[in-house]
């Protein structure tokens, strides 16, 4: 595993450093890792990684980048978790002459190449999909609840804009608050939303990830409100929900090509070789570096392309979906 | 008193840091007897009392109870024994009205539940044979007077059966009329059979009702003295290791004042 | 405790001290001292109580829909979960200890609990009895730890904090989030889950029973004081105290049937108030809690096992966050990784303070964790639906907090210059 | 006796919730006069004492300081105008050590920073003065004896310049030798013209040193007597509220043993 | 205290009692004496000094790397922060109190000094003054409800914990996370700047300076102590401390130097320690604070103004709460919303709990925000570098915590059961 791995890399020579943001979504830890640590294996069976979860933490990040560079990595993939205050720690690596790829967040600072899926792409999605699930109840008037990300996560800002730009006008956002990606406190809001405009008057109601729409579906239920409801993230219980019906969509970012996209850039600049086959386009991140950057598609996923998607991806499998809970809806849903 | 003492300590010593407080302490206490423990201020007569009640396991020596020696850790063990103590400090707890510190540990139940009206009732009748007047049994301890805890402590020692009872200057704070009410008792125990173990500083009570009188000086055994043959200037001497003192120098300069 | 709260009337021994002022018979008599009470500072938790109806009476006057049934059941509702770490913390906090690890543990309870019964396909109650004896287990192992080897009890359940949030995650890690399927207890406690399947009679009843079996009670204890010649309450308190209680659970009563009823998890909650006020009050398991937390060399004299006590209200506050955690995961059907919120640790101690229980020992009931998470969950029922921006929200929770306890701090005060601390 | 008192109560009353502690209350201590304060437990005594010393304002009545009433409503406010109080309670901090309890508040500086060393060597010669043994002026209060403590409490009220030294049951745990050094120092109190008010349940120490006797009975004032010329009895009579009492009743008994 | 470890060697007076036992003179002496206090449990500081070098020695056998400056290095930038806030809360547990509001505190200040340098273009150190007096004012602001109204410390610096995290949100509101260039304290407190420009010989001008002002004082003391005929410590004793802070000083700056130096913000943080350490042990207000946290009662009635003592702490702990957010931000270079993470408050806490401050007021020094953070950072040096996944990093974490303690209650327990509580 990892953590003998750097013991045996000699000097570090041959290290990449992975630096993952927080635990509470179950995507970094769960797949992200793996699939990044399999590519580089494949690629460079030589390279060892160096791994660390900041927890949530901005602080414990920069830490963490500093761990690395006394470590004498060679390539630092972050994923930030401040993409603004990670800048003063990728300076650092960069001014000890490690590369730095930006996973997922464009981190500020002198990065050389970024991969990800475009967030206010992932919010149009999400806005488009919650259109299609309300159907004809979509007009300027119907009340749709928003429950977005935490503020403090500068990506929680893009997905709020892709959104809004796709429903502005078309529908009616009548109650809009912070869900801190928790799925108490979003459950608890979205309750309160119902309180206050009724619950029969909902028509549809946006969760930023599928961690808050598991507390939101649950809240719906309580209140009867049977609006649709989507997330992102493609969650085991997301996809689930979709399965049984109480929540609509979610929007499915292939955790596998953006890990081992990383990963191709990643072993690319260890081994000092051009990174232009992959990162196709260029990016100007807030502190304005331009960056080299991957850009990878989102899929809006609905009950019809979950067998097209994380089933044909290898996500999941469908007795893992299927467990006897939702046995009977899978077969309605014709996966089983 | 030929037969075995209730109570006997065997060269107990006991330590604190740095500091030696007992050195090699020989004590006995027969059953109906009251042993009057007397010594300067620091000369380590709490010390004894806690080593006994166990609430400082002793470091050297033995306890032995009506002949056998037993291992005292933990006060439990001399309660099971029957071990009664009023402490110096009194040890209520401060929380908690009355009623609730004199059963404490050993409450009253009914069907499993506590009888508070039981207890409320015992708990006043003991007071009152203390003379005690406390505005109300259901008042915390926290606001009592120094005298009316020190009786709520001395009362809960007569709570249970107790073989030995022991009484860590119990009269300090007391009135006269209550110092006259625990002096009475005191008596009454002793005909019960009991053993008593009356620490005071007062001569005039250890006189009055002790038979025997222990003296511990500087951690040390100073001698025993039976009451009836001896002088409380004897005594005197034997706490304050000196025939002139400032008890006899204080003497000397009234008597002269007086004259 | 309550008892000093019982006045002395008419009573017909010696002993009694002329000093003590003596409450005229009679409900006159009980104004009066009422009066005398205000002056002194000497209120109970009545500053809480008018502290609330503020916070009601703002928010409604804010927001015209907050002053609805629906408000009722939100905050009925939602305060079990983090209520029931507050009660566990309650028993805790009568000791004058802490235990940070309710939060962790609640998460990892449910995330138990998720694998149990969804992973392995458990049956759901034993599953739910497995997590709660395995909540036990964690609290009487940081008990152990904290009485026996002495490491103080903020570190032990700090460890805690830490180390069973990485238990959780680790439980989680295969799968992460796992729904809960709307049965067993998840049902139960879920929010489609009332008193009678929601019958309008479903409340009253709860409210009669209340009120009959704190009448009844009183009067028998009444008769036995009266004829054992103790002090006694007069029946015209009694009156007027079941009067009070029958104002209050009606009136609840009535709140939640406008919407649809009470919901089961309320029901399990103040069933669960009542269980441990009775152990606290009633049984000398619970008078020792209260010696320990008085003083501690004092209850070790008196021949109480300080190590027991402290090991076993330990195991009794991790089997309530196991439960608090089942029922914070019901209210998102889901266990998942954020789970060991510590805000949930925070909630939790900040409504059994604001309750009247005091972080020093010796000194609480079980109600306040009910009276502390009422007003917690009223603000923040008022709070959501504003809907306001995060740093307003945070902003307002911390003043009104603070609001909720200056009326009985205030009180305090005059109570302590009276000399009463 | 013609000057104005130093000290003096006028229809002083204080309750606590639902006790009335002192009612109507009068007091008067003149510079060079020992006032002993006596009375049953409960009676009140340390709540007067407290309310001289600022701890509880009073509820009702004045005080008088030098002819003038003043406003005592903090215990610096005492101590401004030169009261200097030993409590029943002693209140000591227990985490610190001899000496800082004795200086608290009132530590001695050099160069704005504290003299330990001035401070211990004062300690010492204070604690020699009161003939008592203490292992280390470095130690923590909380591990000396009930007596230790008690004199560290009273070498405590004589640093500084009181002119009011209240005293409350100062030699409740001391030894013989350490009590006579405590009456001692009273009696040198009143020949530096001090105002000394003690309070004490040992009728032979009162007459010993005080010059009035005065007795709160439930709070109330129930006499006041020059003690020359009133007999033990009469005072013990004015503090039980009867002739015939426990102390009579057991005084007889055991004359009537004797014989 | 520390004074009572002063041993008592050839005192002159009279009332010195023959039962205390007499450390014979010399070094022998000195040996006899750390004998006997090993068997009596009482060790001071020295259970958690082994405590962290089992962690060092672990962490190096599970990490070639772990054993270098590097690591050092990172010790001693990182527990910077995070020790500031910890030397606060100090002063606010040797009261007996809580500061839960330290880390909201420390957001806020990283955000107010932001927007006044960055956005406002202040000058620099102009800022820092003003966020040393803001965080001075909110902590006095916290102490004035707590002492004048009331309102348990709990209370009010929970409202804290909530409230100046709204404010720093509402601050930071329209520019999110704000950049810090890299000059004036930011930059003196940045990972680049060392003493003396990271000069080999700073590290030990500063050991030398710290070893010798040592040694000087404590012959001073024996002098004056000597001649007013009080115990005094012997010289061998004096020799023999000395002589271990040279090991620990001049073993510490090696190691710095070996990588970089001395990082400045470390050099800030002691120079700090020794000031507050100075203040609490030499001064009648730091020996207020010490009697306010034993017993308030007394303290009260020995004439010392409680409520000004308890402000006076808590503005402390604020002005320290600022300064941390400072040294935090510097880590980043930069203020972020994730600023007020309450994960610091609770390291803060565990410092001090760890290096031997009581949570119960009256006992504790300054170091052991120092010792506490010593340990907390170098186990997560070591768990940052094994690069585990956050399950297990959590669980390491706690049972390390608590490891890091067992040994320190292990003693206490002798020491108890040996009658010093
Ligand atoms: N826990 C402790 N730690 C250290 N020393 C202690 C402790 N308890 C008692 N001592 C010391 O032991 C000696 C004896 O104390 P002890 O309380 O037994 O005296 P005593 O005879 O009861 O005196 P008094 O008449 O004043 O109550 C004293 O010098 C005291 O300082
Ligand atoms: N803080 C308080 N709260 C309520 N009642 C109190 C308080 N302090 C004292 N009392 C009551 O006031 C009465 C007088 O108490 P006080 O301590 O003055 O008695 P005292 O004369 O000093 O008795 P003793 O000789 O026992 O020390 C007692 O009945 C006591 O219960
Ligand atoms: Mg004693
Ligand atoms: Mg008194």
């Amino acid at each position: 595993s990892s953590s003998s791995s750097s013991t045996s890399a000699a000097g570090g020579s041959q290290t990449i450093g992975l630096l993952l943001p927080e635990n509470t979504t179950t995507r970094y830890e769960q797949f992200d890792k793996p699939l990044f640590e399999a590519k580089v294996k494949a690629l460079a069976p030589s390279a060892t990684i160096q791994y660390a979860n900041a927890g949530g933490s901005a602080q414990t990040q920069a830490q963490q980048v500093q761990t690395m560079i006394n470590a004498g990595v060679k390539v630092l993939v972050v994923d930030a978790q401040d993409a603004a205050q990670i800048k003063s720690s990728v300076q650092a690596a960069h001014d000890k002459g490690i590369k730095v790829v930006a996973y997922d967040r464009l981190a500020q600072g002198p990065v050389d190449a970024y991969v990800s899926f475009d967030n206010e792409k992932v919010g149009e999605l999400q806005g488009q999909g919650l259109l299609n699930a309300m159907g004809p109840a979509a007009t300027p008037s119907a009340k749709v609840v928003e429950i977005d990300g935490d503020s403090a996560d500068p990506n929680a800002a893009d997905f709020k804009k892709g959104f809004t730009t796709a429903v502005q006008g078309k529908v009616n956002i009548a109650y809009d608050a912070s869900g801190l990606w928790k799925p108490d406190v979003a459950a608890q809001k979205a309750t309160a939303a119902f309180n206050q405009l009724g619950a029969k008057n909902v028509a549809g109601v946006y969760s930023a990830n599928d961690g808050m729409a598991a507390g939101i579906v649950t809240s719906m239920k309580n209140a009867g409100v049977t609006a649709p409801i989507g997330g992102q993230d493609a969650q085991l219980d997301a996809v689930q929900r979709i399965v049984a019906g109480t929540q609509a969509y979610t929007v499915y970012k292939a955790y596998k090509p953006e890990a081992e996209a990383a990963a191709q850039l990643a072993v690319d600049l260890l081994n000092g070789q051009s990174i232009s086959s992959v990162a196709t386009v260029t990016k100007t991140s807030l502190s304005g570096n331009s960056v080299p950057s991957d850009l990878l598609t989102p899929v809006l996923l609905t009950k019809t392309n979950i067998k097209d998607t994380v089933v044909a991806d290898g996500l999941y499998q469908v007795s893992q979906i299927c467990t006897a809970d939702f046995a009977a809806a899978c077969k309605a849903a014709g996966l089983q | 008193m030929t037969s075995a003492p209730v109570l006997a300590l065997r060269g107990v010593s006991k330590r604190f840091g740095a500091v030696q407080a007992l050195t090699d302490v020989e004590l006995e206490v027969h059953a109906g007897e009251v042993v009057a423990l007397v010594g300067d201020n620091g000369a380590g007569k709490s010390t004894l009392v806690k080593t006994i009640a166990g609430v400082h396991p002793i470091d050297e020596g033995a306890i032995e109870w009506e002949g056998r020696e037993v291992h005292i850790n933990r006060p439990q063990d001399a309660q099971h024994l029957g071990v009664a103590t009023v402490y110096q400090d009194l040890a209520l707890c401060d929380n908690l009205d009355v009623v609730n510190n004199l059963f404490l540990g050993r409450e009253l139940r009914r069907r499993g539940v506590l009888d508070e009206v039981a207890m409320e009732q015992k708990s006043r009748e003991l007071l009152d044979t203390l003379s005690i007047r406390i505005p109300s049994v259901r008042i915390p301890i926290a606001s009592l007077s120094g005298g009316q805890r020190q009786v709520v402590a001395i009362a809960r020692s007569l709570i249970g059966e107790p073989k030995v009872v022991i009484l860590d200057e119990p009269t300090a704070a007391l009135g006269v009329e209550q110092t006259a009410q625990v002096l009475d008792l005191v008596e009454r125990l002793r005909e019960r059979g009991l053993g008593v173990i009356l620490i005071s500083h007062n001569m005039a009570d250890v006189r009055a009702v002790a038979d025997t009188v222990a003296v511990l000086r500087l951690g040390k055994n100073n001698g025993t003295f039976p009451v009836q043959e001896t002088t409380q200037e004897t005594i005197i001497a034997a706490i304050t290791g000196a025939t002139e003192n400032a008890v006899t120098r204080r003497a000397a300069r009234t008597a002269e004042a007086a004259k | 405790m309550s008892n000093d709260t019982k006045t002395q009337a008419s009573a017909p021994t010696s002993a009694v001290d002329p000093r003590l002022l003596q409450r005229e018979s009679g409900l006159q008599g009980y104004l009066n001292e009422f009066k005398r009470k205000i002056r002194g500072g000497d209120l109970g938790s009545l500053p809480v109580v008018v502290g609330l109806l503020v916070i009601w009476a703002v928010f409604s006057f804010n927001d015209s829909k907050y002053f609805a049934a629906t408000t009722g059941t939100f905050v009925a509702y939602y305060m079990v979960g983090v209520g029931l770490l507050s009660l566990g913390l309650v028993f805790v906090l009568l000791l004058g200890e802490i235990d940070l690890s309710v939060g962790a543990v609640s998460g990892l309870a449910a995330a138990f609990f998720a694998v149990l019964s969804v992973n392995h396909g458990m049956n759901p109650w034993l599953a739910v009895v497995l997590t709660l004896v395995g909540g036990a287990l964690i609290g009487a192992l940081q008990g152990w730890i904290f009485a026996k080897i002495g490491v103080p009890a903020f570190v032990v359940t700090l460890a805690g904090f830490l180390g069973w949030q990485g238990v959780m995650l680790w439980l989680l890690g295969s799968t992460g989030t796992i729904n809960l399927p709307d049965s067993g207890l998840n049902h139960f406690l879920s929010g489609n889950s009332f008193f009678l399947g929601g019958d309008i009679s479903g409340g009253y009843i709860l409210a009669l029973l209340a009120v009959a079996s704190m009448a009844v009670s009183s009067l028998l204890e009444q008769r036995r004081r009266r004829s054992a010649g103790v002090p006694f309450r007069p029946t015209s308190e009694i009156v007027l105290r079941s009067a009070l209680l029958a104002v209050g659970a009606f009136g609840a009563a009535f709140v939640l049937n406008q919407d649809r009823g009470v919901p089961n998890d309320l029901v399990l909650f103040l069933a669960l108030l009542i269980i441990a006020d009775f152990v606290l009050r009633r049984t000398s398991y619970g008078r020792k809690i209260f010696a320990v937390g008085g003083n501690i060399e004092a209850s070790r004299r008196a021949g109480i096992s300080v190590s027991a006590i402290r090991i076993s209200v330990y195991a009794i506050s991790g089997a309530f966050a196991a439960l608090g955690g089942l029922a914070i995961a019901s209210t998102t059907s889901a266990a998942g990784q954020a789970g060991a919120d510590p805000n949930n640790l925070m909630m939790a101690i900040a409504a059994a303070v604001i309750g009247g229980t005091s972080l020093f020992g010796g000194r609480g009931r079980v109600w306040s964790a009910l009276l502390g998470m009422l007003v917690i969950s009223s603000i923040q029922a008022g709070l959501y639906m504003l809907g306001l921006n995060l740093d307003i929200q945070y902003m307002i929770m911390g003043v009104v907090l603070l609001a909720a306890v200056v009326v009985d701090s205030l009180s305090r005060r005059t109570q302590k210059s009276s000399g009463r601390a």
